[in-house]
């Protein structure tokens, strides 16, 4: 029963594929009619975790079984798949009239929504790399159809990371799969348990691989910047927004199903916590900061959003590696919220693309006069993004940073309030080069998007706005997934959450905010009517500007902030990747050098050459 | 019912006194800065004439977000004030947190950040860039100062830590932590954008930045934002540091000392540059930060 | 490169070595190794049973001109091994020289070079007149070799070899010589047909490839090889042909 | 001596001609003196073939009117018949070389292996 | 029961007939070497169940097992002979749309090829196994020469180094002769463990040397490159397909029957693992297509080489389930290879831009059998990949399986860089016309996904085969036990 959820959408895929070649809407109108019925089943699902299907299978002489399993956890991740893909096959309904990979890029699409909810639904490890393999390639094909040769790099990085973590992951679970003859998670968790701390550490961190290299933290991010910004515009929503998320879903599996805090229980602890889940926590810091620091300096939009979903993701990971009650229901709402906001953010950017086609933040400008929705949905997502009261992500931050104080971690605290503000800067710079400031002559005439792609951006600003004030729509399902995880609730009701040190009314905040506002509206009204002004008419004191382009603020937005940071970003992380695919090309070149092939005597030298020194080897032992 | 016009009628006053109380406070600081620099300088009760004036001229407008920012701007300052107990009258205190109040000023400034920049002066723009580089700067260590009251008092509502503070002034944080309220003092300055760090609206540099397009109305409505901020950010030094007050008249009062003595403080010293600015920052203030909740965790 | 051949030569020397010791092995007690030269004791060899002519049959003793439909009637026990107890090694052999010619024709006239060839010269008188006499005879010693291939040393290949070089000569005499293409490769053809239709043969009659189905008659006749004499002519036709081919396209090249 | 001589010119000498054609074929650059010890090895190993089933004092294999009967002492035929199959191979494979050998003088015009360098690795 | 001496019979009377057939008529010769094909299929699948429960014997001139020419036929013989026979009848499928310039002699070489594999896989006798390798060898180097300029340079290089080889083994089979009396593998196995340790020793040298210059092992590799760069498309397919899976069967069976010791398993277990890591290094960086290719089924034998010779029963299945897998991807991808070649007028991947869009099915069939390399799920190289990693570290071959994953991943790199540059860059050239492929592509495609998604048609007599490697007492016993 459950397989069908996996299997229709692989199938739909080559459906829509064939469709696609003949009109160029028909395969994203199968993505949405498809993520539509998958929206509807699974919310369907709801409530009934005991759903399980398994089947096995005796290849070879391994006897292999694989299980799918609903919980509240997988539900919910499969739910936002499902609600997301909708919107974006709805969005690239007509943003893709000039795709060329268009019938490429729905196959691909549908094929990772249906292996995100088989990696979701999976209860065992084979299950799992199956369909993240099938996720892992799919996504690749679907980077490199993005912007020329970029696309083709970053794609070609991406694959080369995630595989290679991939394989490491598989061979831990066939190492595994030997101890205990099964695949099955729970099987695993009793063994790891029972087996020596430091091999099962070892095997559960190289178990992690692939899902800290798809949540992108720290150390393996490099390929969010390249494959988000040069993805196709519309499947950026959909990597960063919902694959990142993925790599989380798996941290949540390594550390509570596979129980990674039980085993780490007994090693040394700081303040309380052990020192892995706190070094994991550090990384999730330093993402925050890294990814922060970085985005301020992007000029092109896509690349700084895509910044700025990593240090998001810090926080998921600090929220989830503290391991208290409060932090993982903080993190839990950061991912739900983050999902939802920067599919807006992305969404929105896609449609500035989709209409001047071009993603450097310097070659736009007053975008508001012409595309006044799509300006809507990007300020209330960032307001979202910088976390400001009456939106849902500063209720995320708010409960992360109460789990922090209360455990008193200061340093984590430090960066988690640094990103929030840095947040403003980056999420502010777009919002300002873009879409205010003057309009470009160039694009004097662009119109709004049409209706298909305004409709996923009016729905995400409601529902933005809904979990704003009303969080406990979130909370309830969070709370049945500590319970399912062995993690206490967090006590709430529909408009506010019980933090370790202060309540969070969300109802209160908004009807007092909007007091406030209606009392300066009030105010503005009463006061003269104003003289509509064109734009380049300002006080230029006393400089005469005729031209657009100078009269536009926009390029190196940050300038003096960068420059404290201008030598830490200089040695970026892709540097020393770079280096070392370098070498491993010069040490083949080497290689061959040395061998000195392409010589004949060489070749029967080393035959010979063999012969001696396999009987002298055979002659010591 | 009754108790909602009770309440709105709360919601007016507290509103107009505030509005009053900044504007006066205004005035007391231009005298104070013009004594300083050996001249008369205007009459106290200037800001209100000016406010009074530029509310009757007429004023052009660019667009409909021009019109919008400046509205959420006053609007979200409105909306913080409810949050802070002033003396004795404390509306919302106990609900909201402290970090909900630092979240809210947010809204305000990019109220009027989104207005100033939807004006397409570039002047605006840099001004706004300036500025959040600054909130940047003088953000974190007034984070990490309330991450350690936080934590010392395990409650996160400004009247909890007010009320934490109650008995003799022995025990104000003030006293207490002096380290604290020094760097509390420092970033408060660098909040009202007073003296030293007053390059975002810097008016011989970037035609007093944001504010550069707004004229009439518009310039009326961020004075009266700008007199509520102040109130703002005074009252809450004053919770945190000064232990509250049981009522309204030793509230200014304390308010008043506190900005005589930042005004004072400010006029001394020349502009900052920005990253200078940040710099010292992240020296100074949030290492003695660092150092005072580090010593309060253990 | 005097270092290469130093380093090669010292290589080869420790090959020698090693080789070397597996002739002087000391064999312990149950072990055995490679043979003393001239003490191979043929008793508990494969080649008892082919020198008593008594893998399938059980006769003991053979002896010339008397005992007759043995098993492998050939007096020349060599040639039995070769046409009859290991015939499947000699049928690879020859494909493996019917694949080496047809490899040569492909390389020699794949791309015409277009260098000059010495030109060809009218050869001696002497040679031209002895080559007039010799190559009958030659002709009819190959033909003798082959056919008596199952009694005195030799058979199908030598027989092979030396009408080969009948026709090596005849072309080095007089260079008009030419022999057509096509006729070499149609006798080559032809008796591979022969050869492998034998076998197949064999197959359907006695039930396994290349059995003998001609009777032996007695050791020492000419009658006496069963299936091996066809097979003998076979050969000799097809390495005849395949030689004069392989020599033809050399000249030409 | 005499019989040390007699004992190993056979082995001795084959494995000599083994030697000497293998350290040919690395040594040597004219691809035709590559060709030559490369028939050197092969004549090397046929020798040593033959001379592994070689019996002290025994006659040839073949039955005439001189040695009747089979019960007499005979060499080996088995490598006899196996050395008969590699000679041919051997001038199978030297006339596919000498054939090569012709077609890439034409198109290098040097017959020194190591100048013929088209493929490298 | 047809007697399976006609599958190598059938083939060498067409090819000595095949002069004849060109002169009847010019198309002939194609027609020939797919019908004979064909046929040695049929005669294969005819024995397929009656050989599958127990090896038969199949005496050649009707002398008794052990003491003539005898062909040993168990699972693993019919499974490797399957494998050759089928490779060979796709790609004269192949090869019905090229036309070559001596096209007789082509498929009279082709169809040899074959037959030497196939009897190199089935004889049970020492010399007659060096026979077939002679045959196989003879015919590759002519086939190379096919494609003349280079080529001859590339197959002059082979000759010298199959010479070596084949004195080493001519050596090899002397030695044992002398010392065992008998050329008879069964016989040889039987008293193998009388021989002198030293002398075992220097016998399974000369072995390794002799065979395993045909099994791409690493040092006595270095034909390979260039032999597949350089000859027709065909060729490089058979001979990567079917003559180097012939080639490390061979090596296998002297291994696993004459010298089981562990000891000198370990030998072809480093050697293997060399070429593996040296094969995928140099593929990395290599910018022609078919050397790419060349190197990748390079370290792929050198991968399967060192899997056998784990010893242990689930790595021996592992190995040869991965040689079945590693023939179909292989001669996949040549094919494809061939065609871009053509259509791109060049061997140089930069020059391939763009031309998934034009070359559909090659590009579609490159890309698939890439996939399959990689070990992508529902392939049938994940399964083989999953099986090998899991015996590796079953007979805690830690070192090992890191290894084998770090080719794995250096191979997605270089195969990678061509898919990509099929599909997502723009075009270069203009296209030339090139031969239709889609037969042998869709069949080889149904072939991988037929593999991938449902293993279990080729798991029993993956089973069988590896059953009967491993324990050479069975080996000797059904033949001997005949005598």
């Amino acid at each position: 029963m459950l397989t069908n959820y996996i299997f229709i959408p692989i199938a739909a895929a080559f459906i829509a594929y064939i469709l696609n070649k003949r009109n160029r809407k028909a395969g994203a109108v199968i993505t949405a009619l498809v993520s539509a019925y998958l929206l509807l089943s699974l919310t369907a699902l709801y409530g009934r975790w005991d759903i399980t299907q398994s089947f096995n299978l005796s290849l070879m002489g391994y006897k292999i079984d694989f299980l799918l399993a609903v919980n509240p956890l997988s539900w919910l991740f499969a739910v936002m798949t499902a609600a997301i893909s909708i919107l974006i096959a709805l969005f690239s309904i007509n943003s893709q009239e000039n795709f060329k990979f268009s019938s490429v890029f729905n196959l691909n699409f549908l094929i990772i929504i249906g292996s995100m909810i088989g990696i979701v639904f999976a209860r065992d490890f084979l299950t799992l790399f199956i369909f993240w393999e099938l996720m892992t390639w799919t996504s690749f094909y679907l980077i490199s159809a993005g912007k020329k040769k970029m696309a083709g790099r970053a794609a070609y990085r991406y694959i080369i990371l995630s595989a290679g973590a991939a394989y490491a992951f598989l061979m831990a679970a066939i190492f595994i799969f030997q101890q205990t003859g099964s695949f099955a998670f729970d099987s695993a968790a009793e063994f790891l348990v029972a087996n020596s701390p430091a091999q099962s550490i070892m095997l559960l961190l190289v178990i992690s691989l692939p899902f800290i290299v798809k949540a992108g933290i720290f150390p393996l991010h490099i390929w969010v910047k390249d494959a988000h910004g040069n993805a196709p515009k519309e499947f950026s929503p959909f990597l960063s927004g919902m694959m990142l998320k993925i790599g989380i879903y798996g941290m949540i599996v390594v550390f509570y199903q596979l129980s990674f805090f039980k085993i780490i229980e007994n090693t040394i602890a700081y303040r309380g916590l052990p020192l892995l889940s706190y070094l994991f926590a550090l990384l999730g810091a330093v993402t925050i900061i890294t990814g922060t620091i970085l985005a301020i300096r992007q000029e092109d939009m896509k690349k700084l959003v895509a910044y700025s979903s990593i240090s998001q993701m810090g926080y998921i990971i600090i929220g989830i590696a503290i391991a208290t009650p409060l932090g993982f229901s903080g993190s839990m709402l950061h991912l739900m919220n983050h999902l939802i906001f920067k599919s807006t953010i992305f969404l929105a950017l896609a449609a500035v693309i989709y209409r001047t086609g071009t993603t450097k933040m310097y070659e736009m400008g007053g975008l508001i006069f012409r595309m006044p929705l799509t300006f809507a949905a990007y300020l209330t997502a960032i307001i979202a993004l910088a976390g400001i009261p009456p939106t849902n992500g500063f209720i995320s931050k708010w409960v992360i940073y109460q789990a922090l104080i209360e455990k008193g971690y200061l340093f984590l605290a430090i960066a988690a309030f640094f990103g929030s503000i840095a947040s403003f800067m980056y999420v502010f710079k777009p919002l300002s080069t873009v879409f205010l400031g003057q309009l470009k002559p160039q694009h004097q005439n662009i119109k709004e998007v049409p209706l298909l792609m305004k409709i996923p951006m009016l729905i995400l600003i409601l529902v933005i706005v809904l979990f704003g004030v009303f969080p406990g729509i979130q909370m309830n399902i969070i709370n049945q997934i500590s319970g399912y995880l062995g993690i206490e609730t967090v006590n709430y009701t529909l408009y506010s959450i019980q933090g370790a040190n202060g309540a969070w009314n969300s109802l209160l905040i908004f009807n007092i905010f909007s007091a406030g506002f209606i009392i300066a509206l009030l105010l503005f009204s009463f006061a003269k009517k104003s003289k509509l002004v064109g734009l380049l008419d300002t006080y230029s004191s006393g400089e005469y500007i005729t031209d657009a382009e100078s009269y536009h603020y926009a390029y190196q937005y940050y300038r003096p902030f960068d420059r404290l940071f201008d030598n830490l970003a200089a040695k970026s992380l892709t540097d020393f990747y770079e280096t070392l695919t370098k070498n491993l090309v010069r040490s083949g070149e080497g290689l061959r050098r040395a061998l000195a092939a392409g010589k004949l005597q060489n070749y029967a030298l080393y035959s010979v050459l063999l012969f001696v020194i396999l009987a002298a080897v055979g002659w010591i032992i | 019912m009754i108790d909602i016009i009770y309440r709105i009628g709360h919601f007016v006053l507290i509103t107009v006194f505030s509005m009053a109380l900044g504007l006066l406070f205004m005035g007391i600081a231009r005298k104070i800065v013009a004594r300083i620099q050996k001249r008369y300088g205007p009459p106290v009760y200037q800001p209100y004439l000016d406010v009074l004036k530029l509310f009757g001229k007429d004023a052009i407008t660019h667009g409909f977000i021009f019109d919008f920012g400046a509205i959420m701007a006053l609007g979200g300052v409105i909306a913080t004030l409810f949050f802070i107990p002033l003396g004795s009258w404390q509306l919302y205190s106990m609900e909201g947190t402290v970090i909900l109040v630092i979240y809210l000023l947010a809204i305000a400034s990019l109220g009027m950040a989104m207005g100033t920049v939807g004006s397409g002066n570039p002047q605006a723009s840099v001004g706004i860039s300036r500025a959040l580089m600054q909130m940047l700067g003088y953000e974190l260590p007034y984070l990490v100062i309330l991450f350690a009251l936080i934590y010392r008092y395990q409650t996160s509502s400004v009247w909890g830590l007010m009320q934490a503070q109650a008995g003799s002034f022995l025990n104000w944080n003030l006293f207490a932590y002096p380290l604290m309220a020094a760097v509390a003092f420092v970033v408060l300055i660098g909040m009202m954008g007073k003296k030293p760090f007053d390059s975002m609206i810097a008016p011989s540099e970037i035609g007093s930045g944001p504010v550069v397009e707004s004229g009439g109305k518009y310039l009326g409505m961020l004075l009266l934002q700008k007199s509520i901020t102040i109130i703002i950010e005074l009252a809450l030094y004053v919770n945190l540091f000064l232990g509250g007050a049981e009522n309204i008249l030793i509230f200014t009062f304390k308010m008043l000392i506190v900005w005589v003595l930042a005004t004072m403080f400010g006029s001394l010293f020349p502009r900052f540059r920005i990253e200078d600015g940040i710099k010292f920052f992240w020296k100074w203030p949030l290492g003695i930060a660092i150092l005072q909740a580090i010593y309060i965790i253990t | 490169m005097k270092f290469r051949n130093f380093l090669a030569l010292i290589i080869v020397a420790v090959f020698a070595f090693i080789i070397f010791q597996a002739f002087t092995i000391v064999p312990a007690a149950g072990e055995i190794t490679i043979n003393k030269f001239g003490q191979a004791d043929l008793s508990n060899r494969t080649a008892s049973r082919y020198i008593n002519k008594n893998v399938n049959s059980d006769s003991k003793k053979v002896i010339y001109k008397e005992s007759s439909n043995l098993e492998s009637g050939s007096a020349n026990i060599v040639t039995s091994v070769v046409a009859n107890y290991r015939s499947f090694d000699t049928l690879g052999e020859i494909t493996v020289l019917f694949l080496a010619a047809a490899g040569i024709a492909i390389v020699l006239n794949l791309e015409k070079s277009e260098k000059s060839r010495f030109a060809a010269k009218e050869a001696s008188l002497i040679l031209n007149t002895g080559i007039k006499i010799i190559f009958p005879l030659l002709l009819l010693a190959g033909a003798y070799i082959f056919i008596h291939g199952h009694l005195s040393p030799g058979g199908g290949f030598q027989g092979g070899a030396v009408i080969a070089t009948a026709f090596l000569l005849k072309m080095l005499a007089d260079y008009k010589f030419e022999i057509k293409e096509k006729s070499i490769t149609l006798v080559e053809s032809a008796a591979g047909i022969v050869f492998v239709g034998l076998g197949l043969y064999g197959l359907i009659t006695r039930g396994s490839f290349l059995e003998n189905f001609l009777a032996t008659g007695t050791v020492g006749e000419l009658f006496s090889g069963g299936t091996i004499a066809v097979i003998y002519t076979a050969i000799a036709f097809k390495v005849g042909a395949e030689l004069t081919n392989i020599v033809k396209s050399l000249i030409e090249a | 001596m005499l019989n040390f001589l007699e004992e190993w010119s056979f082995f001795g000498g084959s494995i000599l001609l083994i030697l000497i054609g293998l350290y040919g074929v690395i040594t040597r650059k004219n691809m035709i003196k590559i060709l030559i010890s490369l028939a050197l090895m092969d004549t090397g190993v046929n020798l040593m073939l033959v001379a592994l089933g070689y019996v002290k004092a025994a006659n040839a294999p073949i039955l005439n009117s001189v040695v009747q009967t089979n019960t007499a002492a005979f060499v080996d035929p088995i490598p006899q018949a196996l050395v008969l199959t590699s000679i041919v191979i051997g001038t199978a494979v030297l006339g596919l070389g000498l054939a090569l050998v012709i077609k890439i003088y034409d198109k290098f015009s040097t017959l020194d292996i190591s100048k013929i360098r088209g493929l490298k690795w | 029961m047809v007697n399976l001496t006609l599958i190598i019979a059938i083939p060498l009377l067409m090819s000595f007939t095949m002069p004849i057939f060109k002169m009847l008529n010019q198309k002939l010769p194609k027609v020939i070497a797919l019908l004979t094909t064909a046929f040695n299929l049929l005669v294969l699948t005819a024995n397929f169940s009656q050989i599958m429960d127990s090896a038969i014997i199949i005496e050649l001139g009707g002398w008794q097992a052990p003491l003539a020419i005898n062909l040993y036929v168990g699972p693993l013989a019919l499974l490797a002979a399957f494998l050759i026979n089928g490779s060979a009848f796709i790609l004269s499928i192949y090869n019905l749309t090229q036309d070559y310039k001596f096209d007789d002699k082509f498929y009279l070489l082709f169809l040899m090829i074959t037959a030497g594999a196939s009897g190199m896989v089935m004889t049970g006798d020492l010399f007659n196994l060096f026979v077939f390798i002679e045959i196989t060898s003879i015919a590759a180097y002519s086939l190379t020469a096919f494609a003349g300029r280079d080529s001859y340079e590339a197959s002059f290089k082979y000759l010298v180094i199959g010479g070596i080889g084949s004195v080493f083994m001519l050596l090899g089979i002397g030695f044992t002769y002398s010392a065992v009396g008998s050329l008879n593998l069964a016989e040889i196995a039987a008293s193998a463990g009388l021989i002198n340790p030293l002398l075992l020793q220097i016998t399974a040298l000369l072995f390794l040397i002799g065979v395993g210059i045909e099994a791409e092992l690493f040092p006595l590799n270095f034909w390979v490159p260039d032999l597949y760069t350089e000859a027709p498309t065909a060729v490089s397919g058979i001979m990567s397909g079917a003559v180097s899976a012939a080639g490390i069967y061979a090596l296998a069976r002297i291994f696993f029957t004459l010298f089981p010791a562990q000891s000198f398993l370990n030998y072809l277990l480093y050697l293997g693992a060399i070429t593996l890591i040296l094969g995928e290094l140099i593929a990395y960086q290599q910018k022609n297509i078919k050397r790419m290719l060349a190197y990748s089924s390079l370290a792929q034998m050198g991968l399967i080489v060192a899997v056998i010779s784990l010893g242990t029963e689930g790595a021996v299945r592992a190995g040869l389930f991965q040689l079945v897998n590693h023939s179909i991807l292989k001669i996949l991808l040549f094919i494809s290879a061939g065609v871009l070649i053509s259509a791109a007028g060049s061997k140089n991947i930069d020059d391939l831009a763009g031309l998934g869009s034009k070359k559909k099915t090659a590009a579609f069939g490159f890309t698939i059998a890439a996939m399959g390399i990689l070990g992508v799920p529902f392939l049938n190289g994940f399964i083989s990949k999953f099986m090998i990693i899991s015996s590796s570290l079953n007979a805690d071959q830690f070192l090992l399986t890191v290894l084998i994953l770090l080719a794995a991943v250096i191979e997605i790199a270089y195969y990678l860089k061509v898919v990509q540059k099929l599909y997502f860059e723009d075009l270069k050239i203009e296209v030339k016309k090139t031969a239709v492929i889609t037969i042998p592509v869709v069949l080889l495609t149904l072939m991988i996904f037929g593999l991938g998604i449902y293993p279990q048609l080729i798991a029993d007599p993956l089973e069988k085969a590896a059953a009967e490697l491993i324990n050479n007492g069975s080996y000797i016993m059904t033949v001997l036990g005949g005598m």
